[in-house]
């Protein structure tokens, strides 16, 4: 396919800048995020965040619209199973987002393009960690064409 | 009338692609269409029923009217076109006559100039349906699938080890000299065998099953067919899927959109479907609010509206949707509910 | 037509030393939509605040979008000011060009492009924003306080004297915690006993307060004004009513068994018994585990003797249901198991033994009525170790990253009353750092070192060796670098301080958070430290973090603070940025209902007529008060006929594309 | 299976007479061979012309949300694929289970025109007749057998549910459950394009839905696409596009299959419909398998009163993303 023979020009394309989108659950996640900034905990401005109330408002929609807009890697982050906020969304986000990233997976979307973890908001720590190793393996693999809407410019 | 080798076809494709974007019925994963060839591809000329018909050659699902773009608040327009010259190679004779069709809606006052451009840059060669399929009734909307109508640019006959080749317009000449190479001149011996299976292919349309379907026995104006009884048995199957119009190499409704590229973007249109409950959507919502009501619309325009205002059937019997719809609500069961078949003698 | 102003915030330096505030606002004069822009040195002060509504007022803004930092600090902030200049407050938005961008990023260019990009998604959202009106809630006028130690004794004190209902349970048959099992108190020295018991009998004859001890929070619903609580109030086997607390009980029981959990485990104590002489209440358990009767159906004894006949041996655990408005988890701390630290071979050895232990050997209501002897041979020690640090400030696996906190302070005060009592009783303390921070603290230590002939080591002991006679405790002078070898009669370990085992549990019941280390986690770490993020739940002592006995009940008394300001209003708005059905669109498939957590969602059979034909139709509701807006159900909800406001499915696809941008 | 069409009529004049029911969901004979499509019975004199054959491939169940219907008995002919799909949109509160009739027909497997085509079976068929294990095409010269598996549709070669798992009345025996035995295979196709790598999956499925035309045929006819408004026809949200774009190809296909996730019975209507071939049922079929290694075997339709996979939780459930090789479940 065209789309796949590109795919290694691109690698090579010079000035490659990964674009993140990160939802973060507002409680637990985004405020990892906060704490990894008031910590000046660094990692690359590609990430962008969206808050969300809970892991568990991320629908699948939202993911696949994100690539659709060419993001080249999407993250969702919540709690840990145990400590949501509203106690059980995240047990629902382990399980739909589980088959989601299989499903991504089983039809040819690099495995490292969606991440989803479970950051504490004492983890600014992690919260950093997990962002720079999403960017690194995403700036590996090069930009997001498969998903992308071939009409979309960034 | 000339003649190409079949082995020379293989020489004809890339000839043909130097200068047009050259579409040819290609199988890829069992299913046959109309795609742009490249090299390697798996053309398949047996296949006379395509699981689309061409339409969407001419008449693209999607296609951009201007496009846009934007820097700040200002906005800058420009038009879209510019198509590229292209050649469709194998279209059957009902697939020709469906874009006859479409011609006489799209070229008419007021033109729309996207299809004219389009049909000003394609050329079409036919290929004789020599043998049809038991889903066909081309024969009951006139249509001799032995013959290219007008309208086929170059018409060709499969004669399995070449196919014979007959220019029908000035371009299809043209293009003829072009290939004279690659062409050869036809003996009076192959001739003969193409009259021959021409009478065979009208034998062979004796025994098909739909054979008796006549639109032409239908009885009643607009109003009578319109308040007819039959739809309210029809419709109640239909799925509302789109699977009959997209198809249809006849259905010709088309929706537009804008598309936010973000800095650019685009207004296009793109094909829509009567079967849809948002079909013709306006503020106050879908004119035709029953499942039956749009059931109605699509063959009412196919066998009454339609031929009020153009004097034909928008109907060419290919039978895609006799053999596609998935619960038999096709053309076939409207026209002989409706009283359009001969009792056989 | 939404007319976006959007402010954007330097906070000093913090956000324009990174992003170039000037191409910011260029950028977003592009937008279409924006209206108005004004950035300014710190936007959430009081003219800052002032430039927000001045411009909804002359500008005819009807959204504000706010780039500053995170919404958790600020957000209120701005949708006050909002409010005050007429704008529903949840018109306006935040940007987190703070927190998620100047802060993270080193990278001027790249921090500004961000910055623009989520500042451009904030006006995306904002002009979807609606205006929502939160509801309200009564507020049940109630307060429980789980833990009966100091800082839930604090609390439930202070709440009851503002003159509210106080539930506190206590998990132990006695209130007073750990607080009640010391001797004395740093750096005052003042009997811990004497300021703790006053306390809780005020406790106990308060009328405000009700007392469930020997009791347990079994489940817990609800939300912030309206919790419905269960509590299990565990088979005391004595009738609380009937019992005078006269004690012939716990004299006369045959079964003496039984290591007493108040005296560490250095004492035994009766199979019916109280922790310790001033528990509260003064009413006996029987602990069915080693009573004769339970055990072998014979004895009765105690039944045979109660003068009131208070002996119930048939009680069963008792179920009590209330609601209540806001509840204060005071669960307190415990000592980490030592049993991983073979080195020091506790649990090997008698003479070796925590802080703890050492409060009730030297306590004179302790064991040995507060001769420090060695438990092993009753002998007075010539020569006590001690060893900080036991397990704190230890990365590895069997122990706890952080400091306790408190073992500095005690182990100071272990060795000064140590040599107090005895002056010829050696005391070493093995320190890693000697933390002192407090008010007093610091000289209180330099007192045990220069006034008490403290000897203090820097260095961490390797191993002990049990000798015949007495312990040799091999260490190293890290200042020195030299081996040393010191021949103890006693040792005692700073053990670290831990959340209880069962804080995961409490934590899930509550649905607050915990942290790694299995503390609760406060709301914010400096600006909510009383709070958690669950609305009307708050915390107080050592179950947050260590803490000594002034920060506990400094803790204690914010929270009491806290749950007052619940308790004393009469509605609560509620948040409303939660649920809402459209019904014309909903299937009726319930899987919202299904999912929920808070079953916010019913089911309704509406009459719909379609084409003359009226029908029947079952559809989903929202109760928008039980709602807490996690939005769950939204993504559960195939065709979106349920939504969430605040957070709409077109709020966020707009935001996803406007970041893509 | 012309002896059980008799009795089938019978019950359903008997049915209509009698006024047990107002309606009755079943097939008819169109005018071809292969040609039996659904119909809607109300009085017993247009009985006559119902048919039950091994080309009543279509599953009626998704009828009964006709708004027509509303305040009517409605009986119905179920196979036993059909009959998990009714299960399924009864737990969906689709359907109110008493105010349906259902009649159960054991089904040995329906026939692939396609198939048969593509084998020349067609040519001048007079008829097929099935004896034992074996199908018989007779035309004008020459009687051709032929094994089931040759003409079998491929769901029919891994259909579990032979027999009806719900019915008020049985019509004809149980067939034996190892009639198909194949089932076993109901996976290997989805393991197949597991095994490829990443670049040669995307291949396959980019060429899979760059064929698509959205006709939405796929979604129309699946019995857990059930919702009153699809969020693909939200005009206000506008998830989707309308426009032949391949981004928009897979953002359909992939929320169509996610969609159905838990809830798709596995009865391979959309692959059947899809006019261009695509494999949809592989879509979905990863999904059932990736929902019964992770969080237990679930048979969706199979008993409406257990919560769907996706709709509960278990504390300690797997996940694919934290745990183990490639966030795979470690076995």
């Amino acid at each position: 396919m065209s789309v796949i023979a590109s795919d290694a020009v691109i690698k090579k394309e010079a000035g490659f800048e990964p674009l993140i989108v990160a939802f973060c659950c507002n409680w637990c996640s985004y405020a990892g995020a906060d704490l990894a900034g008031t910590s000046r905990l660094n990692y690359p401005a590609n990430i962008k965040i969206i808050r969300v109330p809970c892991s568990c408002r991320v629908n699948a929609n939202f993911v696949l619209r994100a690539f659709q807009r060419g993001a080249d890697g999407v993250i969702i982050a919540g709690c840990h199973p145990g400590d949501c906020h509203y106690m059980t969304g995240n047990y629902y986000t382990r399980r739909r987002m589980s088959l989601l990233k299989n499903l991504l997976e089983f039809i040819g979307i690099e495995e490292a393009r969606f991440k989803i973890d479970w950051i504490s908001a004492s983890e600014g720590n992690k919260f950093a960690e997990v962002m720079n190793d999403v960017l690194a393996k995403v700036h590996q693999l090069g930009p997001n064409r498969k998903l992308r809407d071939s009409r979309w410019r960034r | 009338m000339k003649k190409i080798a079949k082995d020379r076809l293989s020489l004809l494709w890339p000839r043909i692609a130097l200068n047009y974007q050259l579409f040819l019925p290609i199988a890829e994963e069992k299913v046959v269409n109309f795609s742009r060839w490249e090299e390697g591809a798996e053309v398949d000329l047996a296949t006379l029923k395509t699981a689309n018909s061409p339409k969407d050659i001419i008449f693209p699902q999607t296609e951009t009217y201007l496009n846009f773009k934007q820097e700040g608040k200002r906005l800058e327009l420009e038009m879209a076109g510019g198509r590229k010259d292209y050649l469709v190679f194998g279209v059957s004779p009902c697939d020709v006559a469906s874009i006859n069709l479409l011609d006489k809606v799209f070229l008419d006052e007021p033109v729309d100039q996207f299809y004219q451009e389009g049909r000003q840059k394609g050329v079409i060669i036919a290929r004789a349906c020599l043998n049809p399929a038991e889903t066909c009734f081309c024969s009951s909307f006139k249509i001799n699938p032995a013959l290219a109508p007008a309208g086929a640019d170059i018409a060709t006959w499969d004669l399995g080890d070449s196919l014979l080749w007959e220019a029908q317009s000035e371009k299809g000449k043209e293009l003829t000299a072009d290939f004279d190479d690659l062409l050869e001149e036809v003996s009076r011996e192959e001739q003969e065998r193409l009259e021959q299976v021409k009478t065979g292919i009208a034998d062979q349309l004796k025994d098909l099953p739909l054979v008796n379907l006549d639109p032409d026995l239908i009885e009643g104006g607009l109003n009578e067919i319109f308040a007819s009884e039959i739809w309210e048995h029809l419709y109640r199957r239909c799925l509302g899927c789109a699977m009959c119009t997209y198809v249809c190499p006849t259905c010709h409704c088309y929706d537009l959109k804008d598309y936010d590229g973000n800095k650019c973007g685009e207004r296009f249109r793109c094909w829509d479907s009567c079967m849809f409950s948002d079909f013709t959507m306006m503020a106050h919502g879908n004119p035709r609010t029953t499942q039956k009501e749009r059931v109605r619309q699509r063959f009412m325009h196919k066998l009454v509206y339609y031929p009020n205002n153009y004097q034909a059937y928008a109907c060419v019997g290919c039978g895609r949707c006799t053999e596609k719809c998935p619960v038999s609500l096709d053309m076939v069961k409207v026209i002989k509910k409706l009283g359009g078949e001969r009792n056989e003698l | 037509m939404q007319r976006v102003g959007v402010f954007i915030c330097w906070c000093g330096t913090n956000i324009s030393s990174t992003v170039n505030i000037e191409q910011v606002v260029a950028a977003l004069e592009n937008i279409p939509g924006v209206v108005y822009i004004k950035d300014y040195q710190y936007m959430c002060s009081e003219i800052g605040q002032n430039l927000v509504k001045d411009a909804i007022k002359e500008q005819n803004i009807n959204r504000v979008v706010v780039a500053s930092c995170s919404p958790r600090m600020h957000e209120a902030t701005f949708r006050k000011a909002a409010a005050a200049a007429g704008l529903n407050p949840y018109l306006v938005e935040i940007a987190n060009i703070r927190e998620h961008c100047s802060w993270v990023h080193k990278d001027k260019e790249a921090a500004t492009q961000k910055a623009i990009s989520l500042t451009r998604a904030a006006v995306a959202k904002a002009i979807l924003n609606e205006q929502l009106i939160p509801g309200e809630v009564g507020v049940e006028k109630r307060a429980l306080v789980i833990g009966g130690g100091i800082a839930g004794i604090q609390t439930a004190l202070d709440i009851a004297e503002a003159g509210y209902q106080v539930d506190l349970v206590e998990k132990t048959p006695s209130i007073g915690g750990k607080m009640a099992q010391l001797d004395k108190t740093f750096p005052t020295l003042d009997c811990s006993a004497c300021i703790l018991t006053p306390k809780m009998v005020d406790l106990a004859l308060n009328s405000k307060i009700n007392l469930y001890s020997y009791s347990e929070v079994t489940e817990v619903n609800g939300f912030v004004g309206n919790f419905e609580v269960t509590i299990n109030q565990k088979a005391r086997s004595i009738e609380m009513e009937k019992c005078t607390g006269c004690g012939i009980c716990l004299a006369k029981c045959p079964a003496k068994k039984a290591l007493s959990e108040f005296e560490e485990g250095l004492a035994k104590r009766a199979a019916i018994y109280t922790p310790f002489p001033q528990a509260v209440p003064n009413v006996p358990v029987i602990d069915r585990e080693t009573c004769i009767k339970f055990v072998t159906g014979k004895c009765g004894l105690c039944a045979k003797l109660c003068p009131t006949g208070a002996i119930d041996y048939e009680q069963k655990d008792q179920i009590v249901n209330q609601k209540y408005g806001v509840i204060i988890v005071a669960t307190g701390y415990d000592l980490i198991n030592l049993d991983r630290f073979g080195e020091y071979q506790y649990l090997d050895h008698p003479d070796i033994i925590t802080g703890l232990e050492f409060e009730r050997l030297v306590n004179a209501a302790g064991p040995t009525g507060g001769k420090l002897v060695r438990p092993s041979d009753q002998k007075q020690p010539k020569k006590v170790v001690f060893i900080q640090c036991v397990g704190s400030r230890d990365k590895s696996e069997r122990g706890k990253a952080y400091c306790s906190k408190i073992c500095c302070m005690y182990t100071a005060k272990h060795a000064m009353l140590l040599r107090d009592k005895y002056p010829d009783c050696e005391a070493y303390v093995f320190y890693i750092d000697v933390r002192t921070a407090g008010k007093g603290f610091e000289e209180f230590q330099r007192r045990a070192v220069e006034n008490y002939g403290v000897n203090y080591i820097k260095g961490m002991v390797g191993k002990i060796f049990p000798g015949d006679n007495q312990l040799q405790v091999n260490g190293v002078d890290a200042l020195s670098g030299e081996l040393l070898q010191l021949e103890a009669d006693l040792v005692v370990l700073a053990a670290a301080t831990q959340a209880k085992p069962e804080a995961d549990e409490v934590a899930r019941m509550l649905s607050i958070s915990i942290d790694r280390d299995r503390f609760f986690t406060e709301a914010h770490p400096k600006l909510r430290p009383v709070e958690t993020h669950c609305a009307g739940i708050y915390l107080a002592g050592a179950c947050q973090g260590p803490k000594d006995i002034p920060e506990t009940v400094a803790q204690a008394s914010a929270a009491a603070t806290k749950a007052i300001g619940v308790l004393s209003k009469n509605k609560l708005v509620n948040n409303p940025c939660v649920a809402k059905v459209e019904q014309a669109v909903c299937s009726g498939c319930l899987a919202c209902i299904k999912i929920c957590p808070y079953e916010a969602i019913t089911e309704q059979v509406i009459e719909e007529k379609t084409r003359g034909k009226v029908r029947l139709r079952r559809v989903a509701e929202v109760n928008e008060t039980l709602c807490q807006g996690c939005g769950g159900c939204t993504v559960a909800c195939r065709p979106g006929a349920i939504d969430l406001k605040g957070f709409s499915n077109q709020q966020i696809l707009a935001e996803v594309d406007a970041i893509c941008r | 299976m012309e002896k059980i069409r008799e009795e089938i009529k019978e019950i359903v004049r008997q049915a209509l007479a009698s006024k047990e029911v107002d309606l009755i969901l079943a097939w008819e004979k169109g005018q071809l061979w292969y040609d039996s499509y659904p119909a809607f019975f109300t009085e017993e004199q247009g009985v006559d012309s119902l048919v039950w054959d091994q080309f009543c491939v279509n599953n009626l169940s998704k009828y009964l949300l006709d708004d027509g219907m509303a305040g009517q008995k409605v009986g119905i002919l179920v196979k036993g694929c059909d009959t998990l799909a009714f299960n399924q949109l009864v737990q969906d509160n689709r359907i109110i289970r008493d105010n349906v009739v259902l009649y159960g027909l054991p089904c040995s497997g329906m026939i692939d025109p396609a198939k048969v085509r593509r084998e020349g079976l067609d040519r001048g068929l007079i008829k097929i007749k099935k004896t034992g294990d074996q199908l018989i095409f007779v035309n004008k010269e020459q009687q051709i057998k032929v094994l089931p598996t040759q003409v079998y549709y491929d769901k029919c070669l891994t259909c579990h549910y032979p027999n009806p798992v719900i019915y008020d009345r049985l019509i004809g025996e149980k067939v034996a459950n190892e009639t198909l035995a194949t089932h076993a295979g109901r996976f290997s196709a989805v393991e197949e394009l597991e095994e490829l790598s990443t670049k040669d999956r995307f291949a396959y499925w980019d060429q899979q839905f760059s064929k698509c035309i959205r006709c939405l045929a796929c979604r129309n006819i699946c019995p857990a696409c059930s919702c009153e408004q699809c969020t693909f026809d939200d005009s206000e949200l506008e998830i989707l596009g309308k426009a032949k774009e391949n981004s928009e190809d897979k953002f359909f296909h992939l929320i169509r299959a996610y969609h159905v996730a838990g809830r798709c019975v596995d009865c391979g209507e959309c692959s059947r419909v899809c006019p261009q071939g695509i494999p949809l049922e592989k879509l979905n079929r990863k999904l059932i398998k990736d929902i019964n290694e992770l969080y237990g075997e679930y048979q969706a339709g199979l008993d409406p009163s257990i919560k769907g996979p996706l709709v509960t939780y278990q504390l300690e459930d797997t996940d694919t993303f934290t745990a183990g090789e490639r966030g795979r479940k470690q076995k």
